[in-house]
C-alpha cells in the first residue's frame, strides 16, 4: 500500500527510512523505525499517534534537533537537498528560514527574558544579512499583524508572560512566519489550548496556508484536528507507520486494524456510542 | 482471565516526547535498598562512608583505643619535649614514633593521637546532636509552614528570614563569648541549631507546599483525613529522601562550625580536646612543627569532605534537585 | 515600582530595628557589667554605682535601648561633666577599654576588610562562574569530573586550615610570598597584591566552589528549557543561543546569590583576618572577644546585620530589574 | 458499618438506573435530588494585592452557581480553563469552603458540617482526579491507597484489607495480584483505575470526576469511560463529571451545565444542549470542537458493519 505513494523524486519533503534510537542499558531502542514521509510543496501532512508513537521525535529528527544521545539513520530530503548530509552550519541556514517550527507549550517555548519583538527579530536577523534593527522591527510587527495580534506595534515590546496562551501561540507562529519559510512543522500546536482558542489557531493555520502556499507538517494526537487540517495522513504507532494515505481514505476507509480501533475510540460530539471501543479490544482490558 | 495492559498502554513516551497524554509515570521512588545498591558501586561514596565509620568508631571506642596507645589525652610527657628549645618535640616529625604515634604537642608534650581520638568524640557528638536538633526543628516548622500556610506560614517564614539575615557566625561568637563557660558543648549545640534550622525548614516548606498541591493530598482530604494524618501519612513519606540528603549535607557544615568556633576560642574549652581548638593552638607553632596543625587539619578536612561527598552522591542517586 | 520600593524599604527598617533590639537585649542580659570594666581595678561599690548613674546604666532597659537608638541616629554623649565623651552620629557604642567610639574603630579598620572582601569576591565570581560554565559545557567528561572533585574539596576545606597550609608552603618553605600585612595600595601596588593574594584565595575558595556548582547546575537546567529548543529551531548561531538564551537565565540566580554572599562577608572575613593577623573589622571583633570588650562586639554584630539586611533589599531590587517577569508583577 | 465493595447497589432507587441513548426522550419523573448546590460563591484573595492594613482584592472564581444531581444520573459540568468548574467541584466535595451559598446532600445541609458528620458525608461523596499519578501517593502501595479512605474514617475494611483491595481491583479491571505494587509501576490508565477503586472503597453515592479522563490517550480514555459507565450501571451512584472535552461529555452525561466566567450559562438535558443550544457561548464552544466529517464517519461505519457481517464471530462487545 505504501509502496505506491512512496517517494517520487519530485516530493518537496521526502523522509526515507528514518530511524531514531536511544541507548539503553541493554543496547538500543528504536523510538522511530524505518519511517517514510512525503509531502508535496504547499501540502499538509498530518502525523497522528498516541503518546509514545515517536511522532514528536520525528519532527526533531527532520530538523536535526535530536538530543545528543539520540542516534539517527535514514535520509531527509527537502526540495532535493539532503538535510542528513549537511554540516551543522548549513543546517542552521535552513532551520528557521526554509523550515520553521511551532511547539506545544508556547509559554515555555518563548524566552521569558526578552520581549516577543526581540525574539521575532532575532529569528529574522539571523537569516537575513545586513538588515537594520528598524527593518527587523518592521518585519516583527508585520508578522504579528499577520497572525492577528491586535495593536501589534505596541505589543511587540511586551514580554511572553504578558500574553494569553492563545496569543503566545500566535507569537510563536509569527516568529515562524517572519522568514517566510516553505515548510512549517507544528508539533501539537493546539494541545495546551482551550477548545475555542484551538479553533482560532487552526483557522489561522488554514488561512496562512491558503495565502502563502506554505507546506505544513502537523503532528498531533487528535484525529479530529488532523481530519480538519491535513491532506495526507500518517498514522504512527510505536515508532512505525501503520497506515498512510489521503485524509479522506484514512477516515472513511481505514485499512489497518489499529487505525480502525483508534477511530472507534474517539468520542464523538454529535453522537453517543453504545460502548466506546477501546483500541485492541480483542486483546483484553488495560 | 489474565489481565495485562494493552500494548498501547504499556509503552512509555521517551523523555520530552508526548502529546496530550503527557503522562510520564513519575520515577520510581527510590527505596532504601536501591539507594544502597547504587552507592555501593560508587568508589567515592564507599570511601567516604568508610572514613566516617572509622571516625565514629574512634569516637565510640576512644577510652579503649587510648589504653592501647598508652597515653591519655590529658597526660603531659615532659620527656618528649625539649625544654631548651622552648618545648619543641624531641625527634623528627613532631616526635612521631612508637611511643607517640602522631607525635606530641609542643610545649606540653600531650599525645596528639590521644587528643585526635578524643577530639573526634567531641566533634562528632556536637555535630550529630546539632544535626538532630536542627532536623527536628527544621522538619517541624517546615511542615507546619508549608502545609498550613496562611498566618502560620507568615510567622514562621518571618522568623526564618530574620534568623537567616542574621550574621550567624559573628553572633554565635558574641553570644558564646558572653555566656559562662559552663557546659560549652550543650551551648554550642543549641546555638548552632538555632541558627541552622531555617536552612532545612525552607526546603522542607517548599517541598511540602508542592506536595500539598498534589491531588493525592486532596484525595486524602476528600476521604476525611485530618490535618495530622495528611502531614504524617501522606506528606512526610514523600519528604524522606529530601530530609536524608539535607541532613547528610548539614553535618559537615556543623562539624566545620564547631571547629571554627573552637578555633576562635569560643568553642570547646581546654583541656578538653577538639580538632578546631588543636589547630588554633598550633598556629603559633606551625612553622616549626608543621605536623601539629597538619594532623588535626587533615582529619578535619577528610571528615568534612567525606560527609560532603556522601551527601552529594546520595543526592545524585535520590535526585531531589532543588537543594543547592 | 516606586510603591513596591517604598514597601520594601519600610520592611527593611523594621527588620533593622528588630535586629537592633534583639542584639541589644542579648548583650544587655549576657554581658558583664560595663560599669565594673570602666571602673578598673581599685573599685568600690559606691564608685560603681556612681559610674552606673553617670552612664545611665541604672535606668530601665527600654530607656537605655531608646538612648542607644538615639545615639545611632543623632550621636550621643556618654557620661556627664569632665569625664564625658562624645560619640558622633552613627554611634554604635563606646569602647571604654580603648577609649574610642566603636564607629571610629570600625571606620579605621574598614578599608582593610573591604580590600580583602572585594578582592576575594572578584576572585570567586570569576573562578566560580567560569569553572561552572566549563563544567556544564563539558558535562560528563574528565574535565567535568576533575572540576567536581575540586569543587567538593573546596567546599570541604576549613579556611583556617587552608590558610595555614598556604602560609606554610608558600611563605615558610618556598618563600614566594611575604607574611601578609595590610600594605596600602597607594604605597606599592605590587607589594599590596602580593600581601593580599593569600587572604583573597583563602576567603574565596569555599565561595568559588559553591558558585561552580550553582552555575553548572543552572546552566544544565537552562539547557533543558523549551525556549532553547526554539532558539535552535530558529537557526541561531550557537554563540547567540548560548549568550542570549542560556547564559542570561542561568546566571540571573547567581547574581542574586552573589549579592547576599557579599553582604554577609563580614562574618567570613573574621577567620581570614584573624589567621593572617590582618587588622580589619573581623580581627577587631575577634580581639574584642578575647578582651571582653562588649560594645565593640555588639557594634560589629549590628554592622554585619546591617549589611545583610540592606544586601537583601538591594538583591530584591536588582532582581526586579533583571527579570522582566518580576518587574511587571511588581 | 462495614462496607463491601458491591453492597451499595441495593441503595439504588427503583427506576433510577441510567438510561441510554434512544430512551432519553421519555424522562423519568424528577426524583428528589441527591445533591443540591444553591447560589455557591467562591472568592479567592488576589496574591500581592493589599498591604499590612488594607484588605486585598479578591477574585470571584465561582459566581452564584446552583445545580442539582439526581440519584443515578450524571451531570456534566463543562467549560474552558478558568471557568470555575473545578472550583465548583471542590466546593461540592467540601474540599473548599464556599464564600456564600449552600450544599445540600440527600436533604441535609452539609455546608458547615465538621467532625463525625463530615466523615459521614465524605463516605457518600468521593472524588476521582485528573492526573492519575499525582492523585496517588507515590510512596504507598495499592493496598494502602485503596484502603486509606476507610482508615481515615476509622472503619475497617470487610474481610481484611488485602481481600478488600483485591476485590476492588478486580472490579475496576486490575490484576488483583498486583496489590502490593506502587503507582509508578502502573500505566496511566491502570493508575486511573486505582484512583477509581479508591473512590469506590467507601461505597459512595456521588462520585465527582474532575477531568478524570482528560490526561489519558484516546484509547485508554475510551476504556475508562466504559468503566465509569459500567460501574454506574452496577452501583447506581451519581456522577458530577467535570470536563472540558465536549465529546467526552456527550458519551457519559445525562444532563449538562455549561460554565463560563464562574457562572452557569446554560443547563439542560444533554441532547437538548448539544443539539439546540440556547446560549451564545455554548454555541461557540460546540462550533469550536474539531470534528471528523460526518460523511467520512458514515462511510467508515458502513464498511465496519459490512466487515463485521462477513467475518465470524463478530467483534466481541466491550465491557459486557
Amino acid at each position: 500500500m505504501s509502496a505506491t505513494q512512496r517517494t517520487d523524486a519530485s516530493a518537496f519533503l521526502d523522509v526515507r527510512d528514518l530511524t531514531v534510537s536511544f541507548p539503553t542499558s541493554t543496547g538500543h531502542t528504536d523510538v522511530v523505525s524505518h519511517l517514510d514521509l512525503t509531502l508535496d510543496a504547499g501540502g499538509a501532512l498530518g502525523v497522528v499517534g498516541e503518546s509514545g508513537s515517536g511522532k514528536s521525535l520525528t519532527s526533531l529528527a527532520i530538523m536535526g534537533l535530536l538530543p545528543p544521545s539520540a542516534k539517527r539513520a535514514g535520509r531527509v530530503l527537502l526540495g532535493g537537498d539532503d538535510l542528513t548530509a549537511m554540516s551543522e552550519p548549513q543546517l542552521r541556514r535552513i532551520r528557521g528560514d526554509r523550515v520553521a517550527m511551532v511547539f506545544q507549550d508556547p509559554l515555555s517555548s518563548l524566552n521569558p527574558y526578552y520581549t516577543v519583538g526581540a525574539q521575532i527579530e532575532e529569528a529574522y536577523c539571523s537569516h537575513r544579512r545586513g538588515v537594520t534593527r528598524r527593518q527587523a522591527r518592521t518585519v516583527a510587527v508585520a508578522a504579528m499583524e499577520r497572525v492577528h495580534i491586535k495593536d501589534a506595534a505596541r505589543r511587540v515590546d511586551d514580554y511572553p508572560h504578558q500574553f494569553s496562551g492563545g496569543m503566545r501561540q500566535r507569537v510563536m507562529i509569527a516568529m515562524a512566519l517572519s522568514t517566510e519559510p516553505e515548510l512549517l512543522i507544528a508539533d501539537e500546536p493546539t494541545t495546551a489550548l482551550d477548545v475555542t482558542v484551538q479553533a482560532q489557531i487552526l483557522d489561522l493555520l488554514q488561512e496562512i496556508r491558503r495565502d502563502t502556499g506554505l507546506a505544513l507538517v502537523l503532528i498531533t494526537h487528535d484525529l479530529a484536528v488532523v481530519s480538519e487540517l491535513a491532506e495526507q495522513v500518517v498514522v504512527m504507532r510505536r515508532g512505525e507507520c501503520v497506515e498512510r494515505g489521503p485524509v479522506e481514505a484514512i477516515f472513511s476507509d481505514p485499512q489497518h486494524a489499529y487505525t480502525r480501533d483508534l477511530l472507534d475510540a474517539v468520542p464523538r460530539i454529535d453522537d453517543e456510542i453504545a460502548a466506546l471501543r477501546p483500541v485492541g479490544a480483542t486483546g483484553g482490558r488495560a | 482471565m489474565t489481565i495485562a495492559p494493552t500494548e498501547l498502554e504499556r509503552e512509555r513516551p521517551p523523555a520530552g516526547a508526548g502529546g496530550a497524554a503527557d503522562l510520564a509515570a513519575p520515577p520510581l521512588q527510590p527505596s532504601g535498598g536501591r539507594v544502597l545498591r547504587a552507592l555501593r558501586h560508587d568508589v567515592g561514596a564507599v570511601l567516604s562512608a568508610s572514613y566516617i565509620g572509622l571516625v565514629v568508631l574512634m569516637a565510640v571506642l576512644a577510652p579503649l583505643i587510648v589504653t592501647v596507645s598508652g597515653w591519655s589525652p590529658y597526660e603531659f610527657d615532659q620527656s618528649a619535649i625539649d625544654p631548651n628549645l622552648g618545648g619543641v618535640p624531641v625527634g623528627a616529625w613532631g616526635g612521631m614514633g612508637g611511643t607517640h604515634w602522631f607525635g606530641v604537642e609542643p610545649g606540653s608534650g600531650r599525645d596528639i593521637f590521644a587528643r585526635i581520638v578524643y577530639g573526634a568524640r567531641v566533634s562528632m557528638t556536637i555535630a550529630l546532636a546539632a544535626t538532630a536538633l536542627t532536623t527536628v526543628l527544621g522538619v517541624t516548622f517546615g511542615l507546619l509552614a508549608g502545609y498550613f500556610g496562611g498566618r502560620v506560614d507568615q510567622v514562621i517564614s518571618r522568623v526564618m528570614d530574620f534568623l537567616m539575615a542574621f550574621p550567624a557566625l559573628i553572633f554565635m561568637i558574641a553570644v558564646l563569648s558572653a555566656l559562662p563557660a559552663g557546659n560549652r558543648s550543650a551551648l554550642l549545640v543549641v546555638v548552632i541549631s538555632v541558627f541552622g534550622w531555617p536552612y532545612l525548614a525552607r526546603i522542607v516548606r517548599g517541598q511540602t507546599m508542592s506536595i500539598a498541591r498534589r491531588e493525592f493530598v486532596e484525595a486524602a482530604q476528600a476521604s476525611g483525613a485530618s490535618g495530622a494524618a495528611v502531614v504524617f501519612r501522606e506528606i512526610l513519606p514523600n519528604l524522606r529522601s529530601t530530609i536524608i540528603v539535607m541532613v547528610t549535607l548539614a553535618v559537615p557544615g556543623y562539624i566545620g562550625t564547631e571547629a571554627g568556633l573552637s578555633f576562635l576560642g569560643v568553642g570547646v574549652v581546654p583541656p578538653e580536646p577538639s580538632w578546631g581548638q588543636m589547630i588554633a593552638s598550633s598556629v603559633t607553632w606551625y612553622s616549626v612543627v608543621p605536623t601539629y596543625f597538619a594532623i588535626p587539619g587533615l582529619f578535619l578536612f577528610l571528615l568534612v569532605l567525606s560527609f560532603t561527598v556522601l551527601g552529594d552522591r546520595l543526592r545524585a542517586v535520590i535526585d531531589i534537585g532543588e537543594a543547592r | 515600582m516606586p510603591r513596591y520600593l517604598v514597601g520594601r524599604l519600610a520592611a527593611m527598617v523594621g527588620v533593622l530595628l528588630l535586629v537592633c533590639l534583639f542584639t541589644y537585649a542579648v548583650f544587655f542580659l549576657l554581658s558583664p557589667d560595663p560599669a565594673v570594666q570602666v571602673c578598673g581595678k581599685n573599685c568600690t561599690p559606691e564608685r560603681i554605682d556612681q559610674i552606673r548613674a553617670n552612664l545611665g546604666l541604672d535606668r530601665p532597659f527600654w530607656t537605655q535601648f531608646l538612648t542607644f537608638l538615639g545615639g545611632l541616629v543623632a550621636g550621643r554623649t556618654y557620661g556627664e561633666g569632665a569625664g564625658a565623651v562624645e560619640c558622633a552620629a552613627p554611634c554604635l557604642g563606646y569602647s571604654f577599654q580603648s577609649s574610642q567610639s566603636v564607629t571610629d574603630m570600625i571606620g579605621q579598620r574598614l578599608p582593610v576588610s573591604a580590600t580583602i572582601a572585594v578582592g576575594a569576591a572578584v576572585l570567586w565570581l570569576l573562578v566560580g562562574v567560569v569553572s561552572g560554565l566549563v563544567g556544564a559545557v563539558k558535562q560528563g567528561t574528565w574535565v567535568d569530573r576533575v572540576l567536581t572533585g575540586l569543587t567538593l574539596g573546596g567546599l570541604s576545606i576549613p579556611n583556617y586550615v587552608l590558610a595555614l597550609v598556604l602560609q606554610y608552603v608558600l611563605v615558610v618553605q618556598l618563600q614566594w610570598l611575604p607574611f601578609p600585612q595590610a600594605v596600602p595600595f597607594g604605597e606599592d601596588p605590587g607589594r599590596w597584591f602580593l600581601n593580599f593574594v593569600m587572604p583573597w584565595i583563602v576567603l574565596a575558595v569555599g565561595y568559588a566552589a559553591a558558585y561552580t556548582r550553582l552555575t553548572r547546575a543552572n546552566v544544565i537546567d537552562t539547557l533543558q528549557e523549551n525556549f532553547l529548543r526554539t532558539a535552535r529551531a530558529k537557526g541561531l548561531a550557537p554563540r547567540l543561543v548560548w549568550r542570549r538564551h542560556a547564559l542570561r537565565p542561568a546566571l540571573t540566580p547567581v547574581v542574586t546569590v552573589f549579592g547576599m554572599d557579599f553582604a554577609g562577608l563580614l562574618g567570613g572575613a573574621l577567620i581570614t583576618e584573624t589567621v593572617f593577623g590582618l587588622n580589619g573589622v573581623g580581627k577587631m571583633a575577634a580581639d574584642s572577644i578575647a578582651k571582653n570588650d562588649q560594645p565593640v562586639i555588639m557594634g560589629v554584630t549590628l554592622l554585619a546585620a546591617f549589611f545583610v539586611v540592606v544586601g537583601n533589599v538591594v538583591v530584591d531590587v536588582v532582581y526586579t530589574v533583571i527579570d522582566p517577569r518580576v518587574r511587571v508583577a511588581a | 458499618m462495614t462496607q463491601t465493595p458491591t453492597s451499595s447497589a441495593t441503595r439504588t432507587a427503583p427506576g433510577a438506573g441510567t438510561e441510554r441513548a434512544g430512551q432519553r426522550s421519555e424522562r423519568r419523573p424528577a426524583p428528589a435530588p441527591l445533591l443540591r448546590a444553591d447560589h455557591l460563591v467562591k472568592e479567592f484573595p488576589v496574591a500581592g494585592s493589599g498591604g499590612l492594613v488594607s484588605r486585598g482584592r479578591s477574585f470571584r472564581a465561582v459566581d452564584d452557581v446552583s445545580l442539582t444531581v439526581a440519584p443515578g444520573e450524571t451531570l456534566a459540568l463543562v467549560g474552558e480553563s478558568g471557568s470555575g468548574k473545578s472550583t465548583t467541584a471542590r466546593l461540592v466535595a467540601r474540599l473548599l469552603d464556599p464564600t456564600s451559598g449552600s450544599v445540600t446532600f440527600d436533604g441535609e445541609d452539609v455546608t458547615a458540617l465538621s467532625g463525625r458528620a463530615l466523615h459521614a458525608f465524605r463516605s457518600e461523596v468521593q472524588v476521582v482526579f485528573q492526573d492519575p499519578y499525582s492523585s496517588l501517593n507515590p510512596r504507598h502501595t495499592v493496598e494502602r491507597i485503596v484502603t486509606a479512605p476507610l482508615v481515615y474514617q476509622g472503619r475497617r475494611p470487610s474481610g481484611g484489607s488485602r481481600a478488600f483491595t483485591q476485590a476492588l481491583m478486580e472490579r475496576v479491571g486490575l490484576d488483583p495480584m498486583q496489590w502490593q505494587r506502587h503507582p509508578a509501576q502502573f500505566s496511566g490508565g491502570q493508575a486511573q483505575r486505582i484512583g477509581i477503586a479508591r473512590a469506590l472503597a467507601v461505597g459512595p453515592r456521588l462520585v465527582v470526576c474532575d477531568e478524570a479522563v482528560s490526561a489519558l490517550d484516546v484509547s485508554v480514555q475510551a476504556q475508562i469511560i466504559n468503566l465509569l459507565r459500567d460501574l454506574q450501571r452496577e452501583e447506581g451512584f451519581s456522577y458530577l463529571f467535570i470536563a472540558h472535552d465536549l465529546a467526552v461529555v456527550r458519551q457519559i452525561a445525562n444532563r449538562v451545565a455549561v460554565m463560563c466566567g464562574g457562572r452557569v450559562v446554560e443547563e439542560g438535558d444533554r441532547d437538548t444542549v448539544f443539539e439546540s443550544p440556547r446560549h451564545e457561548y455554548t454555541r461557540t464552544l460546540l462550533a469550536a470542537v474539531p470534528r471528523i466529517r460526518p460523511e467520512w464517519e458514515a462511510a467508515r461505519r458502513a464498511r465496519a458493519t459490512e466487515r463485521a457481517a462477513s467475518t465470524h464471530p463478530p467483534h466481541p462487545a466491550e465491557g459486557a
